[in-house]
């Protein structure tokens, strides 16, 4: 077992990109090699050593290798980005893109993720304490082909566009969502505990998408495609009764989408 | 967000007359002809845009104003117009006109699209004596730092 | 301007007869030279290409790389930049864009792979600014553009009223007020139709309001261009285009023009050639694998190449390109409007669309073409058939119909099918089984010649598109666009094709007009393109009459007569190619 | 001196049938609408911006043009992390150089698009567009639709030019040849002029573009869509029966669809319905672009590096995502140092936050007349007026592109155009960076 401490040394003004901060990249790097690790900040290379201070505490291979953050990086972009092992905790905030194309391993943030969390992950596990902001789990602009595989668990709410394009693996909300959750979803699923403001599984051709609590404007292209007692959607179950709608048919004639909605 | 799909939630409270409404912004041909025809800085310009229409019911339970004060969704910035009843508007909507008065209370939000809500952001409007400034006065009153 | 040698090479240069040979090319400003003077040999630059191929720099004949259309295409397509970008050099602009590069990106790509001049496939008259505007940013290649004239309300009126000269005429002033190289036709009478959602699906089927036929059109389109005497031949975008069964209406197009004799009247000097470098062509056939579909639907698809390749062996006067399927991610775009909405309704896809007020359209979508899927495969095998089954190389030209078929980074790809059976058989156990059941590629022994891919991919282009006075060959004259390969043609193992795939993706050297452009995929110098295009003249009096109709006419623009021409500014480098002398000029016969 | 064909440079209409008479320091015009016409007076008018300026202590004194290029430049220099603003009302010429700018330091550019048809770019990259130039309707539509678009007030001449009254080759009795639907919450002055206006609520654009797509696709849509949207199903129905009924509709969607809750998925919808009538009957859509060139910024900055607007270039090549590279969220987050401005007033249309921070920041701008964001601006450099005083491209509503050429010349010694003053401050910027 390897520990990394990231220590934030202050403010930082203008965001940093700092893909670097990896598990499996960081893993068997010694401090002042981790230091010398370079991030962005505009046009410009900067060593992480700038904004980080660095301790490594004992020594493992990559997937026991675990980077403890420990302060707000919500200026610090892409944390996480392509990760294939290993394990990321943040205790404040983090920025924009957290665990994008991750592919493995899991990362924990106590504090809030910025947009684009978990964008075209592949595998893994993505776990937001707080709130997340749009395009959780998304596809890039453009595309129709999101997150693939893996699990983002979210505590609190999520803003829009959540899982857009969406094709395997699993989103859950305990919180609530804002509008176009599941939009372009076209495999996996998509829970979300709380209530969702409009455009809940629009676009949807493929997929489940359950939402408990109240939709305000519901997706006019949904249809009533019968009633099921606690539905066990892969290896969630859940509770209670549940309307189900197929959609969307605003997208398709033949659209292959789930969405479950709890009554009552 | 979901205050974007409410229409016209009264918030009065300690005693004050205030509601919320849904921001329309667009274009008025001489709002067109004055800011094409560099003339921003202008009374002329001011007396056009520093404008917000209601509906003539809405203007009505406002206590029929002279002048409202418009505040953004946040709370954080104000500014002050010249009140219209005008009949095409709906009921809890408002409009003004593209300008510098509309946009200090336009919610900077953009859903990650880069664009904010120029049509439809709530807004809380309340009857006022406040001065309507011209655009020169709020450019140096909310973002001049002196 | 600096001298160069290319020295000690193996020498592809069909056009002048050289198979191979090792030979010095000299170069003196810009222009191959017999040989240099004493001093001027101890000055000059000296390229060691022992043991490598040189040829003449590539050209390209039919790809979409400047434009309205193309540029919807990157607009539409972000996800198809994001992940394939260049960095800036202090050399070099930045870009992105893989099926669609942006355009700096995109002449870097092209030169990389050895390639120095590329002609845009299709030019609508009313977006020609735009076109011109984005060849003007590319840099290092040579450029032109084809104007589409096939579905054009006063060309339909003219051919309507069988005044062939005053569509003559009419062509004549287009090409001189877009700046355009010469003449495309696309799906002609079935894009107007498409002004109303329809289409025409025959030769003989009046289309709406204007009652023309695609055969008239074909026919007074050829017969405008030999009128004229165009140094390009009719560039043909046949009907039907990707619909099963489509290989007997593109054989009939082509039977249209048989007879027609080719007159190339363009005023320019020819640089040294052993053999006749005029073209021999009426008519060019533009991405053929996309319109010899065989079968009836997409249940009975099969490859109708053999209908088609069939008649080019008979025939004299057709050249085609094979619009090659390399599999991978494409993007159709084409000016045949009502051809991409018949795939939107296949496919689904984000669509786009732009018909151009009395002139033409166009369509765009995303697609990506499968190993896995049985019609894929079959178009794959097409597009090596159509230039393996026609046996006279100086008949066929390779593309991908880029970035239709593939991406025109993917040539090297095609090259070594093209060199290596094995090559092919490797594919057939990747694809779907459709591709050797449903075409006849598989038997196919023929493997091509170094030689033979020299003429395919660059002589014949030249060649046909009529700009062989320059380009296309290393005979005295010939502008100095050389490519050198980094394989030896005496150690050539077409079995072991992963060499040659690697030599024709990243040119040893890439020479353009004597200097030195690329090294081993690094751009050393950024020269700016040259612009071609055709300058014909008719009759003043003809031209008057014409230029009165279009008058009466251009109220249903909504552009100003006065605001429609391409101003020179648009073109860096211009170059006009005077056609017909004013005492040849086209008059009322 | 009398001048046809002029290019009026105000909104995306690009009117290519002014008429200009010069006499003396008078000008008429002929044919330009309220807007233009007030445009072209700015050639003489007394509040032309005709020195450079700098601010020295708060307070703005005129400056030599050799001084104010190079504090231009060194605000550039010094930053950690720019944005360049190339506002729509110059020529795409001066783009250009803005974006190959952007590119050499790294920084960000950007333009109107981003806060104008920004989400409609967003939409036809989810959607693709199905469109024609302007023409096309002009001849054959029978069936017009300005949905969320005020024509009236925003291009006065697109009803007139383009969309409703123009006699066209099938159209020849104009405005009778037609029926027009206006889909707007606010019974606007088009609303009024139209055969049939829908009155959704604000905000709803996309459910009812959604239902009638349900509509087309054979399904009933959802019963509270009528709740949301404030439209009867019977309405909708209605509404897509003319759709279909007729041989060539034509879509123009405005600010309505791009700017109001929904953003990009109201124009993807938009988008998408066209797409589908397509398979029924003919159907064009495009966008009424405000501004002059906000559709140029678009096409250039695609053909040059591949993405509509929001380009960001710190790695050395170009990066595209809105939210995260647009102009109003690196202001709003703060995620810029420094600012150069052209032809856009910013501090007036963006929201008071990026207003403020854009306050603080070091700005150099370029402008014709004093407005909000030249009284925040360090360096304010005079602006010449495109198609009238310089030559160059704009591109039009349609993304047809017009080359405009001057009925008079650049009123300044020291520059010609913004292109070239575009020009000599990204080679002072070259000399600093060196």
């Amino acid at each position: 077992m390897a520990e990394v401490l990231l220590q934030p040394k202050g403010k930082i003004g203008i965001m940093i990109e700092a893909e670097v901060i990896r598990a499996d990249t960081l893993a068997k790097k010694r401090g002042e090699e981790i230091e010398r690790l370079l991030v962005w900040q505009g046009p410009v290379q900067l060593p992480l050593g700038d904004f980080f201070e660095v301790e490594v505490r004992g020594t493992g291979q990559a997937e026991e290798t675990v980077v403890v953050i420990e302060g707000d990086v919500s200026r610090v972009k892409r944390i996480g980005q392509g990760m294939k092992t290993g394990k990321i905790e943040i205790l404040g905030s983090a920025g924009m893109h957290l665990g994008a194309e991750m592919a493995g391993g899991s990362i924990l943030v106590r504090g809030d993720a910025g947009s684009w969390a978990g964008m075209e992950m592949k595998g893994g596990l993505l776990q937001i304490m707080g709130n997340a902001g749009d395009h959780v789990g998304c596809s890039y602009r453009g595309s129709w082909r999101g997150m693939t595989g893996g699990q983002i668990l979210i505590e609190g709410n999520a803003q829009s566009q959540l899982g857009s394009g969406l094709v395997g693996g699993q989103i859950v909300v305990a919180g609530n969502v804002e509008s176009f959750c599941g939009i372009r979803q076209n495999g996996g699923l998509v829970l979300v505990k709380g209530n969702a403001v409009r455009g809940a599984g629009a676009e949807m051709t493929g997929g489940t998408l359950a939402v408990l609590g109240k939709i305000k404007h519901f997706s006019p292209g949904f249809v009533e495609a019968g009633r099921e007692e606690s539905p066990k959607l892969g290896d969630l179950q859940l509770e209670g009764k549940f309307a189900r709608f197929s959609g969307d048919y605003a997208i398709s004639k033949n659209p292959k989408g789930v969405l479950y909605c709890k009554e009552g | 967000m979901e205050a974007m799909l409410n229409l016209f939630v009264s918030t009065r409270g300690s005693g004050k007359m205030m509601k919320e409404f849904l921001l329309n912004t667009g274009s008025t041909i001489e709002e067109g002809r004055l800011a094409k025809g560099g003339s921003k800085l202008t009374e002329d310009y001011t007396q056009e845009c520093a404008v917000c229409e209601m509906n003539p019911g809405d203007f009505q339970d406002l206590g029929s104003p002279q002048k409202v004060k418009i505040t953004s969704r946040d709370g954080r910035y104000s500014v002050a117009a010249y009140a219209h009843p005008e009949e095409s508007i709906q009921s809890g909507q408002v409009f003004m006109p593209r300008a510098i008065w509309s946009n200090v209370v336009v919610d900077p939000e953009t859903f990650s699209t880069g664009s904010p809500l120029y049509k439809g952001s709530p807004v809380q409007i309340e009857p006022t004596k406040e001065d309507v400034l011209s655009a020169e006065e709020l450019v140096l009153k909310l973002y001049v730092r002196s | 301007m600096a001298t160069l040698i290319i020295r000690n090479g193996y020498v592809f240069d069909p056009l002048n007869e050289i198979n191979g040979d090792v030979k010095d090319v000299f170069i003196r400003n810009g222009k191959v030279v017999d040989d240099l003077s004493g001093a001027e040999e101890k000055e000059a630059r000296v390229i060691d290409a022992t043991g490598k191929t040189v040829m003449p720099g590539g050209v390209d004949s039919h790809a979409h790389v400047a434009g309205a259309k193309v540029n919807a295409g990157r607009l539409m397509r972000p996800e198809d930049h994001y992940k394939s970008v260049r960095s800036r050099t202090a050399l070099t602009h930045s870009g992105s864009g893989y099926t669609i590069p942006s355009v700096y990106k995109q002449g870097y790509d092209y030169a990389v792979m050895g390639y120095t001049t590329v002609f845009e496939a299709a030019m609508p008259p009313l977006e020609a600014r735009h076109t011109h505007e984005e060849m003007r940013a590319t840099p290092i290649v040579d450029m032109g553009a084809y104007l589409v004239l096939g579905n054009n309300w006063f060309i339909m009126r003219y051919l309507k009223e069988g005044d062939i000269e005053k569509a003559a005429a009419y062509a004549a002033w287009m090409l001189r007020t877009h700046k355009g190289y010469g003449i495309k036709c696309v799906n002609p009478a079935g894009v107007e139709n498409w002004g109303w959602a329809q289409n025409v699906h025959s030769l003989d089927e009046p289309n709406i309001h204007f009652e023309v036929t695609a055969r008239e059109v074909i026919r007074g389109l050829g017969e405008v261009n030999e009128l004229l005497g165009l140094p390009n031949s009719l560039h043909l975008h046949a009907n039907n285009m990707g619909h099963p069964g489509n290989w007997e209406i593109t054989r009939n197009s082509l039977q249209i023009l048989e007879g027609l004799k080719p007159q190339n009247k363009t005023n320019v000097q020819w640089a040294e050639t052993k053999m006749d470098a005029t073209r021999k062509q009426t008519v060019y056939l533009a991405h053929a694998q996309f319109n010899s579909f065989g079968g009836t639907s997409w249940r009975d698809f099969c490859s109708g190449v053999k209908g088609v390749a069939d008649y080019v062996n008979q025939v004299d006067h057709v050249v085609i390109d094979n619009g090659a399927v390399p599999f991978g991610p494409g993007t159709a775009m084409t000016g045949d409007g009502p051809a991409i909405h018949d795939l939107y309704m296949l496919s689904g896809q984000k669509w786009s669309n732009t018909d151009v007020e009395l002139e033409c359209g166009s369509g765009v979508i995303p697609y990506t073409y499968l190993k896995s899927s049985p019609i894929n495969s079959v178009q794959w095998a097409m597009g090596l058939e159509l230039l393996l089954q026609i046996k006279d190389p100086w008949k066929t030209i390779m593309t991908t119909d880029h970035p239709n078929g593939g991406v025109f980074t993917q040539y090297p790809k095609v090259i070594a099918w093209l060199m290596s059976r094995k090559a092919r058989e490797d594919t057939f156990k990747e694809c779907h089984p459709w591709a050797s059941a449903r075409s006849s590629l598989a038997g196919i022994e023929r493997e091509m010649s170094l030689l033979e891919i020299a003429i395919v991919t660059r002589a014949n282009q030249a060649r046909t598109i009529g700009i062989a006075n320059r380009k296309g060959h290393l005979g005295t004259g010939a502008d100095g666009d050389v490519t050198v390969y980094d394989l030896d043609p005496t150690r050539l193992d077409v079995n072991d094709y992963s060499k040659i795939k690697r030599a024709f993706s990243q040119a040893e050297y890439t020479v353009k007009e004597g200097e030195i452009v690329v090294h081993r995929g690094e751009i050393l110098r950024v020269p700016d393109g040259r612009r071609f295009y055709s300058t014909p003249f008719v009759d003043e009096t003809l031209e008057k009459e014409m230029l009165a109709d279009v008058k009466e006419w251009f109220k249903y623009y909504t552009i100003g007569y006065a605001n429609y021409p391409v101003p020179d500014k648009y073109l860096k480098n211009p170059v006009a190619i005077q056609v017909n002398k004013p005492l040849e000029a086209v008059a009322r016969r | 001196m009398a001048f046809k064909n002029i290019i009026c440079p105000v909104c995306g209409a690009s009117c290519d049938d002014i008429q200009v008479e010069l006499r003396g320091s008078k000008i008429v015009t002929k044919n330009a609408c309220k807007m233009g016409n007030a445009k072209f007076w700015e050639i003489f008018s007394p509040h032309r911006i005709r020195e450079p300026l700098l601010k020295e202590s708060g307070s703005f004194c005129t400056a030599l043009w050799d001084e104010a290029v190079d504090r231009a430049a060194m605000i550039l220099v010094k930053a950690k992390r720019p944005l360049i603003f190339m506002g729509s009302e110059t020529s795409c010429e001066a783009m250009q150089v803005g974006l190959h700018l952007a590119e050499f330091l790294g920084a960000i550019a950007d333009s109107n698009s981003t806060v104008c048809h920004g989400p409609t770019a967003m939409g036809i990259q989810e959607a693709g567009r199905v469109g024609a130039t302007a023409g096309q309707s002009k001849s054959r539509s029978d069936l017009v639709v300005y949905w969320g678009s005020n024509p009236l007030e925003s291009m006065p001449r697109h009803m007139s030019r383009y969309g409703v009254y123009p006699r066209g080759y099938w159209t020849r009795r104009g405005r009778f040849d037609r029926t027009v639907i206006t889909v707007d919450p606010r019974k606007s002055i088009t609303a009024r002029n139209s055969d049939l206006h829908i009155q959704l609520k604000p905000n709803t654009d996309y459910e009812l573009l959604s239902a009638l797509l349900t509509l087309l696709h054979g399904k009933k849509p959802h019963p509270s869509v009528e709740k949301v949207t404030g439209v009867s199903i019977s309405e909708m129905e209605e509404m897509l029966e003319r759709m279909l009924g007729c041989n060539f509709g034509a879509i123009y969607v405005g600010l309505g669809i791009a700017s109001s809750f929904g953003k990009h998925r109201n124009a993807e919808a938009a988008l998408n319905l066209v797409k589908e009538l397509n398979n029924h009957t003919k159907f064009v859509i495009g966008a009424l672009r405000g501004h002059c060139n906000v559709a140029g910024f678009n096409q250039i900055a695609s053909y040059l590096y591949g993405y509509p607007f929001g380009l960001d270039f710190a790695r050395g090549y170009p990066r595209y995502n809105p939210g995260e590279y647009t102009a109003v969220d690196v202001l709003r987050e703060q995620d810029v140092d420094a600012a150069l401005i052209v032809s856009a007033d910013l501090v007036s249309h963006f929201p008071a936050a990026c207003a403020r921070y854009l306050a603080e920041l070091p700005v150099a701008c370029i402008d014709i007349a004093p407005c909000p964001t030249t009284m925040i601006s360090q360096v304010v450099l005079p602006g010449v007026i495109d198609a009238m005083e310089c030559d160059g491209t704009f591109y039009r509503l349609d993304d047809v592109p017009v080359y405009f050429q001057p009925f008079t010349g650049s009123p300044f010694s020291f520059t010609d155009s913004n292109e070239d003053t575009m020009k000599q401050i990204f080679q002072k910027v070259k000399e600093m960076k060196r």
